[in-house]
C-alpha cells in the first residue's frame, strides 16, 4: 500500500516539499556542476515527479542522478521558487535504498556511503584505511588509489589504527540502532 | 479552562471593519476563494474611527465570544486619520476594560488592507482558535443577563 | 569566550596539516582552543545521503557534548562538519518531532545554546585584530580564494558572507599582504562527496577550478575545507588528465597562508604533508 | 410595523451552490418586520431587478435587503432599482452572501446559517434606516495630472481638448517619461521619439494646459470636485522667462562626468543640463547635488556665459496652491536594479546591461547614436544573450508577478540587434513567451523565423567573465534539460518592472490604496479600472502595474474620459452618508454641549460652531454643526461625541446596535 504512494505525495508528507511549485525554468540544471553527467538532470527530475506516474517515479528512484548529486546546494540557492532540491535528493536516495531500487551504476557510491557509515558506527569516527578496505571489498575495485596510498601514508595522512571513542563507539552505535538501523 | 466541552464549542466572533480596507480585503478573500472559519460575522463601518466602543460591549452583551476590529494600515486611512483615532481610543479603552474586568484577549485589533485577502482569512482563523482556547464568554453574559433582569424588575 | 574545538575526522586523518596549522596560528596569536571531549563523526555526506535522522543525530551528539562541556561557541574548521552541524542545529530548532526522536536516539538533548563558527568567522572575529602587529613578512602572492559550497550554502541556514562572490577570505588574504584575484569558481563544487566512488567526475570538476585559477594568474589556491583540499591536492593526477596542460599550482589552507605570514615554520604548518609541493614563502 | 422585502440572489452557482438560498429566503420571511422574501437566480439581471421593483410596488415595501454579492459591487445597482420603484434608495441594504460567505466557506448548514444571520442583521438595520436625499456640491472644473510620461501627456491632452483646464506636474526637468528613452516600439518598430515628441510639444503649447516640470505634489486636501493641491516647484536655478534655451551653459559646465539618467547611466551629462535635446521645456536646470557652485561656492561659469543673465543661484523651492476638481495619477514605473542578481554579475561586468540600457544603445539619440556597441570597450558585440524574467516571476529574489512587457521588448531588442549588426548572433533565454496582443505573436515569430534569433527555453544560472567573454551558463529545457554554455560579448537582462520610488508616500498623500508591490490599486480590477477608491482621483498607465504603450494610452484616455464626465455635470451629487448634530425643540435645541471634541477629531474641517440665539439676538447656546458639503462620512466625530449628539446617516448608532444584536441573536 504505502509503496504505491506517488513520490510527489511522499515528498510533501515526509519533508514538506511541494513539487508542483516548480515551473520548469531549468535554473537548477543550468547551475548544476554535474548536470551533464546525470542520466536525469535536476529540472527534468522535477518534471518526472510532477507527472506522478508509476513509470516516472520508478525512473527517478532507479536513476544515477540522485546518487551523483553532491548536495552543493547551488540549485536551491538560485531557485526562484526556493524548492529544496537537495532535500528532495536526500529523501529520494533514502527511498531508493530502502525500496531496493538503487541503480546498478550507483552501487559504488552507495557502497562508499555504507562503508563510511560502518566505520562511524563501529568506531564513532572514520578510519580511512578501514574505510577504503571495506569499500574495496564491497566494490571489488581492489586496485583503486593504490598509487596514492603509500604517499599518503608517508606524509602521515593515514592513521594505522582507528581512533575510537572512549567506549569503543557504543554510544554512537546506539544512535545508529535508533535511526538508520531501526526496524519498524 | 472555563469550559469542559471546548471541542463542541463554536465561538461567536463579530468583526467591526472599515469599508475601504478590511471590508474590501475580506471581499478579496472571497474573490481569491480562500476558505476560513464560518464563525465570524462582519459589520461594515465607513471607518474604524466610527466604531464606538460601546458597540463592543453591546456585542459581548449580545453573546459574542470574541471581537475583531480591523481597518486600514497606519497612514493608509481613506479618511486621513480615522484609524489613528480608533487606535488611540483603543489604547485608552483597553485599560478601562481591564479595570472593569473584561477579558481584553477577546478583542483582536488588526490592520488588513484591501490587498490582503489571505491575511484576513488568517486573522479570522487565528482569532477563532484563540477564542476556542479561551472558551465561551459566559462571565460577561451572566453579568449582562443579571443587569437585564435588574432593568426588567424596575 | 570559551571556544570549543571540533576537528572532525578529516583533521585527525588525511588533513592533519589543517589541524596543525589551525592550532599553530591560534597558539601564536595567544588564542585558546579546547577540543570537545569524546567527539564523534558528523556523518558527512554519507549520513544525509542515507538517512535524515542519522544525519541530524550524529551532529546532535557533538553539539550536546559541547553544550554540556560549557562552550559558548565551537570552532569547526572542516567546512563539511561546519555545514552538517549548522544544518542539524537548524533542523533541531525547526522540527520539534525530529528533535524529540533525535534526543531519544542520542540520549542527550541539545538546547541550541552553542554558536557554530567556521574558520573564516573565527579568524575574522578573534584573529583579525591581532594580526597587524604579528605579521613577520607579507604573504605577497596572487591567490585564488576558493570557498567551495559548504561554507556559504544553504545561505538561509548558515547566513555567512555573500552567497555569490563571498569576500571574507579575500579580506583575510589582503590583511596578510596577498592579492586575491577575481575569478569565476569561488563557490562551485569540487565534487568532494564522490572523491572515492567517482574519481573521474571529481577530476573534471576540480580541473575546472584549478584551470580557471591558473589561467587568471593565481600562484596558489587558498581553501578552508579539507574536502576541497584533498580533492584539489591529492587528486592531481585525475585533475591533470582533464586539463589541456597539467598544473602544479599548490593548494593551501587559509591557516597555512596566515601561518607563513606569521613566520611559523613550514613543519608546524604541516606543509610537508602536501602532495603538490608548496614552494611559496 | 415595517414592511421589509428580502431578495436572495443565487448568483448562478456562486452563492446557490454553497448556500441553500431557498432556505435563507424562507427564514427571512419569518423575521420580524419582513413582509416579503424570495430567491432568484440572478437578482442583478433585468428580470431580477424587475422582481424587486414589482415587489416594492405590490407589497408597499418600506425597506429592502438584497442578499447577493459585496455591496462594493452592486449596491448602486439595487439602490437605483429601488428608487425606480419609488422607494428611497437609502432604504436598501446589501447582505454580502458571496464574498463573505459562499466563496469562503464550504457547502453546509453552517454556511446557510451564517447567510441567514447576515440577512437578519441587515433586516434589523434597514428597519431603522431613514430616507436620505443626495447632497449637491459645486465642482472646480480643472484637473491635476501627476506625472508627465506618455500616460500623463495623453490624459492631459484629452482633458484639455474637452475644454477643461489641466495642470500637469512632472518631477523631472522634462516631460516624456520612459517612452522618450525607448528606441523603436513593438510591434510596429516605429520610432518612439518620432511619435512622442509631437505630443510633448502639443502639451507645452496647449492653451488649457499649465505645465510644471521639476515639480512634485506636496500635499492634497479636500474631496472630489473640490481638492486643493500644494505643488512644490523645485528650484531650477534659472529664470525661465529670460532663458532662451540656447544651451551655451550646458556646453561650458566643467562638471561633465555625471551619469545621465536619460541614458540609463550609459552616457554622461553636465551639472546644468537639459536631459535630452528634444526635452520639453527645452530649458536647463542645475543639479544642485553635483554643481560645483552649490558644493563649494566657486565656479559659476554658467552664470558668466549666459547671454541673457538667466542663472539664479539663490533661487529657492516655491510652493503654489491650485484648486482642482479631479486628479489623475500617472507616475509610471521603474526597472529593478541588476544588483538583485549577484549570479548574473553584480553590476561587476560592464557588458551585462538592463533592457532600458539596451534601448539607449539602440536609440538614435543615445550615447552610441544608435550603434550597438558594448559599454566596456565600445566594440560591436558579435554574440548577445538576452535573458528574460530577470526578477520577474521570481518570488525568491525578485517579484512574483509577470512584468508583462519584457517578452515583447526582448523580442524587439533581439530583432533590432539582428537588424543593426549583420552576421551577429543572438540568443534569448526565456521561460514562456507571453505575446498576447494585437500583432504581438506575429512579431515574436518574425524575430525567430526571419531574423533568426535563437530562442532557448530555460533560465540562466550564472554569468562570469573569462578572457573578455561573458560565459553564460544556461539550460535548454526542451532538450530534456541539457546545460548550455554560451560565450557572449554582451548580456541584456530583461529586468522586472516595479513600482516607482516614492509611490507609497504619494498614495498616502492622496489617500488611495496600493497593492503589496506598491502599485496603485484600482477601485475594481475589471469594471472600474481607472478609478481609485477615493472619489475624484483616477489612475492610468504603469503606476497601476507594468503596461505597454497601447494599454497605457488606453487607460490614460479612459481616466481622461472619467474626468470629462465628472466635469460635464453642473454640480456634484454626493452620497448623503454624512454626520449630523441632533436638533430638538427649545429650550434644549440640541443635546450637544458644545465641547467641540468632534471639531478636533474631524479630518475635513467639516464641523462648524453654530450660535443659537433668542429673538433678541442673544446667544443662548453654541453647538456643533456639520457642513454636509465638506463631511466625508468617516464617522470619527460620532465615536468622539460624549453626549451622543452627533450621528452618522446610514450608519447611525441605532442602526449599528440593532445590526450587531441581530447578528448574534440566534445563539441566545
Amino acid at each position: 500500500m504505502e509503496d504505491k504512494k506517488r513520490l510527489s505525495i511522499k515528498l510533501a508528507e515526509d519533508i514538506g516539499v511541494d513539487v508542483s511549485r516548480c515551473y520548469q525554468c531549468g535554473k537548477c540544471t543550468a547551475g548544476c556542476v554535474l548536470a551533464p553527467d546525470m542520466d536525469i538532470a535536476p529540472s527534468f527530475l522535477m518534471r518526472l515527479l510532477q507527472t506522478g506516474t508509476e513509470k516516472a517515479d520508478a525512473r527517478v528512484l532507479g536513476s544515477t542522478a540522485i546518487w551523483l548529486c553532491l548536495s552543493c546546494e547551488n540549485c536551491v540557492a538560485r531557485c526562484p521558487m526556493e524548492i529544496d532540491l537537495p532535500a528532495i535528493m536526500d529523501h529520494l536516495r533514502e527511498l531508493s535504498r530502502t525500496g531496493g531500487r538503487v541503480n546498478e551504476k550507483a552501487r559504488p557510491i552507495v557502497a562508499f556511503h555504507k562503508s563510511f557509515l560502518d566505520m562511524v558506527k563501529h568506531n564513532g569516527r572514520t578510519y580511512e584505511i578501514g574505510l577504503v578496505a571495506e569499500y574495496k571489498m564491497r566494490t571489488m575495485r581492489l586496485m583503486q588509489d593504490v598509487d596514492i596510498a603509500p604517499t599518503m601514508m608517508a606524509k602521515g595522512k593515514l592513521n594505522i589504527v582507528p581512533e575510537r571513542l572512549k567506549d569503543n563507539g557504543d554510544k554512537v552505535g546506539r544512535i545508529f540502532a535508533n535511526t538508520i538501523d531501526k526496524k519498524d | 479552562m472555563s469550559n469542559d466541552n471546548n471541542s463542541a464549542f463554536e465561538p461567536r466572533i463579530i468583526a467591526f471593519v472599515c469599508n475601504w480596507c478590511t471590508y474590501a480585503g475580506a471581499d478579496l478573500t472571497g474573490t481569491s476563494r480562500i476558505k476560513y472559519a464560518t464563525n465570524v460575522r462582519i459589520v461594515r463601518f465607513p471607518c474604524t474611527g466610527r466604531i464606538d466602543f460601546l458597540l463592543l460591549l453591546k456585542a459581548f452583551a449580545s453573546g459574542a465570544d470574541g471581537i475583531i476590529v480591523s481597518g486600514c494600515h497606519p497612514n493608509d486611512c481613506h479618511y486621513t486619520s480615522g484609524n489613528f483615532h480608533a487606535r488611540r481610543r483603543w489604547m485608552v479603552f483597553r485599560s478601562l476594560l481591564d479595570t472593569l474586568g473584561i477579558d481584553t484577549r477577546r478583542i483582536r485589533y488588526s490592520w488588513v488592507s484591501a490587498a490582503e485577502g489571505a491575511k484576513w482569512a488568517d486573522l479570522v482563523n487565528d482569532t477563532v482558535a484563540t477564542i476556542r482556547e479561551l472558551g465561551p464568554y459566559n462571565e460577561y453574559k451572566k453579568v449582562a443577563d443579571y443587569l437585564g433582569k435588574e432593568a426588567g424588575d424596575e | 569566550m570559551n571556544t570549543g574545538f571540533y576537528p572532525g575526522c578529516s583533521l585527525n586523518g588525511t588533513s592533519r596539516e589543517y589541524n596543525e596549522s589551525v592550532r599553530a596560528v591560534a597558539a601564536e596569536l595567544g588564542l585558546k582552543l579546547t577540543e570537545i571531549d569524546d567527539w564523534n563523526c558528523c556523518g558527512a555526506t554519507a549520513a544525509h545521503s542515507m538517512s535524515r535522522e542519522l544525519s541530524v543525530a550524529l551532529p546532535a551528539r557533538v553539539l550536546a557534548l559541547a553544550e554540556r562541556q560549557g562552550f559558548d561557541e565551537v570552532l569547526v574548521p572542516c567546512a563539511s562538519c561546519y555545514n552538517r552541524l549548522s544544518v542539524a542545529a537548524h533542523e533541531l530548532a525547526r522540527d520539534e518531532e525530529l528533535a524529540a526522536k533525535v534526543g531519544a536516539a542520542v540520549g542527550m538533548a541539545y538546547s541550541g545554546k552553542v554558536r557554530i563558527v567556521n574558520v573564516l568567522q573565527y579568524l575574522q572575529e578573534h584573529a583579525a585584530q591581532l594580526l597587524p602587529g604579528k605579521i613577520r613578512h607579507n604573504f605577497a602572492h596572487r591567490v585564488a580564494c576558493y570557498y567551495g559550497c559548504l561554507l556559504v550554502r544553504p545561505h538561509k541556514v548558515l547566513g555567512f558572507d555573500r552567497l555569490e562572490d563571498p569576500q571574507s577570505m579575500d579580506g583575510m588574504m589582503r590583511a596578510i599582504g596577498a592579492e586575491p584575484i577575481d575569478w569565476a569558481f569561488k563557490t562551485e563544487c569540487c565534487g568532494a562527496g564522490l572523491s572515492v566512488s567517482r574519481t573521474d567526475l571529481v577530476g573534471k570538476l576540480s580541473a575546472n577550478i584549478l584551470g580557471d585559477a591558473r589561467d587568471r594568474g593565481a600562484e596558489a589556491v587558498v581553501v578552508a575545507c579539507p574536502m576541497c583540499h584533498s580533492n584539489l591536492d591529492m587528486r592531481r593526477t585525475a585533475i591533470n588528465k582533464c586539463l589541456d596542460e597539467p598544473t602544479d599550482i599548490p593548494v593551501l589552507y587559509i591557516t597555512q597562508a596566515i601561518g607563513l605570514a606569521l613566520g611559523l615554520s613550514r613543519k608546524a604548518l604541516g606543509l610537508q604533508r602536501h602532495i603538490v609541493e608548496v614552494k611559496l614563502q | 410595523m415595517s414592511k421589509i422585502g428580502v431578495f436572495i440572489c443565487h448568483c448562478g452557482e456562486n452563492i446557490g451552490a454553497t448556500v441553500d438560498c431557498a432556505k435563507v429566503a424562507e427564514a427571512a420571511a419569518s423575521m420580524e418586520g419582513v413582509a416579503f422574501a424570495t430567491d432568484y437566480k440572478y437578482m442583478c439581471s433585468d428580470p431580477g431587478q424587475t422582481l424587486i421593483k414589482n415587489a416594492i410596488r405590490e407589497h408597499r415595501l418600506d425597506g429592502v435587503v438584497v442578499g447577493a454579492c459585496s455591496p462594493r459591487m452592486h449596491e448602486p445597482t439595487f439602490r437605483k432599482a429601488c428608487a425606480e420603484a419609488g422607494l428611497n434608495p437609502y432604504l436598501c441594504e446589501i447582505a454580502n452572501l458571496r464574498e463573505h460567505c459562499s466563496w469562503v466557506h464550504p457547502k453546509g448548514d453552517d454556511t446557510t446559517e451564517k447567510a441567514i444571520e447576515i440577512v437578519h442583521g441587515l433586516v434589523e438595520k434597514v428597519r431603522r434606516n431613514s430616507p436620505l436625499t443626495p447632497i449637491h456640491v459645486p465642482i472646480t472644473k480643472k484637473a491635476l495630472v501627476i506625472g508627465g510620461g506618455i500616460a500623463g501627456i495623453q490624459a492631459a491632452l484629452d482633458i484639455a481638448n474637452c475644454g477643461h483646464k489641466v495642470i500637469l506636474v512632472e518631477k523631472e526637468p522634462s516631460i516624456g517619461g520612459h517612452m522618450s528613452q525607448l528606441s523603436e516600439t513593438f510591434p510596429t518598430l516605429d520610432c518612439s521619439q518620432c511619435i512622442l515628441t509631437p505630443r510633448m510639444v502639443e502639451v507645452a503649447q496647449h492653451p488649457n494646459i499649465t505645465l510644471y516640470t521639476y515639480a512634485e505634489l506636496d500635499s492634497l486636501s479636500g474631496f472630489i470636485g473640490n481638492f486643493e493641491a500644494k505643488i512644490r516647484l523645485k528650484a531650477k536655478s534659472i529664470d525661465e522667462s529670460l532663458c532662451t534655451g540656447c544651451g551655451l551653459c550646458t556646453t561650458k559646465c566643467p562638471q561633465k562626468k555625471i551619469p545621465s539618467e536619460f541614458n540609463a547611466g550609459l552616457g554622461r551629462r553636465t551639472a546644468i543640463y537639459v536631459p535630452f535635446p528634444q526635452a520639453v521645456p527645452n530649458k536647463p536646470v542645475i543639479d544642485k547635488e553635483h554643481c560645483t557652485h552649490y558644493r563649494t561656492g566657486k565656479c559659476g561659469v554658467c552664470e558668466k556665459v549666459c547671454p541673457t543673465h538667466a542663472i539664479r543661484f539663490g533661487q529657492e523651492d516655491r510652493i503654489i496652491n491650485e484648486q482642482v476638481g479631479a486628479v489623475v495619477v500617472t507616475t509610471g514605473f521603474n526597472v529593478l536594479g541588476t544588483d538583485f542578481f549577484p549570479e548574473y554579475g553584480y553590476g561587476r561586468y560592464a557588458d551585462v546591461i538592463t533592457g532600458l540600457q539596451f534601448e539607449r544603445l539602440a536609440s538614435a539619440s543615445g550615447p552610441t547614436l544608435g550603434e550597438i556597441r558594448r559599454p566596456s570597450d565600445g566594440k560591436v558585440p558579435e554574440k548577445v544573450v538576452f535573458i528574460a524574467c530577470c526578477g520577474s516571476r521570481d518570488p525568491a529574489k525578485g517579484i512574483p508577478y509577470c512584468s508583462k512587457i519584457c517578452c515583447m521588448y526582448t523580442a524587439k531588442h533581439a530583432m533590432l540587434y539582428q537588424h543593426k549588426v549583420h552576421g551577429g548572433e543572438s540568443y534569448v533565454f526565456y521561460m514562456d513567451i507571453r505575446a498576447g496582443g494585437k500583432n504581438y505573436e506575429e512579431f515574436v515569430r518574425r524575430a525567430i523565423e526571419e531574423d533568426h534569433v535563437n530562442y532557448v527555453r530555460g533560465r540562466v544560472a550564472r554569468i562570469y567573465e573569462k578572457e573578455g567573454k561573458l560565459i553564460v551558463k544556461g539550460v535548454d529545457t526542451l532538450l530534456g534539460a541539457t546545460p548550455v554554455e554560451i560565450e557572449a560579448d554582451m548580456v541584456v537582462l530583461a529586468t522586472a518592472g516595479v513600482s516607482n520610488q516614492g509611490s507609497e508616500e504619494l498614495a498616502q498623500k492622496l489617500h488611495i490604496s496600493y497593492d503589496p508591490y506598491k502599485f496603485f490599486a484600482e477601485a475594481h480590477p475589471k469594471l472600474r479600472p481607472v478609478e481609485t477608491n477615493t472619489a475624484g482621483i483616477f489612475v492610468a498607465g504603469a503606476c497601476q502595474a507594468p503596461k505597454d504603450i497601447p494599454e497605457t494610452v488606453a487607460t490614460a484616455s479612459g481616466a481622461a474620459a472619467k474626468v470629462a464626465a465628472l466635469f460635464s455635470q453642473p454640480d456634484l451629487v454626493r452620497e448623503p452618508l454624512v454626520a449630523v448634530v441632533n436638533r430638538s425643540a427649545p429650550p434644549v435645541f440640541s443635546t450637544c454641549v458644545g465641547c467641540f471634541m468632534c471639531q478636533t477629531a474631524c479630518p475635513y474641517q467639516a464641523i462648524e460652531r453654530e450660535e443659537i440665539k433668542d429673538r433678541s439676538g442673544k446667544v443662548i447656546k453654541v453647538v456643533a454643526k456639520v457642513n454636509p458639503g465638506l463631511c466625508q462620512g468617516c464617522g470619527t466625530c460620532v465615536a468622539f461625541c460624549r453626549s451622543k449628539s452627533i450621528d452618522l446617516q446610514g450608519f447611525s448608532n441605532q442602526q449599528m446596535f440593532a445590526e450587531v444584536e441581530a447578528l448574534l441573536e440566534t445563539t441566545n
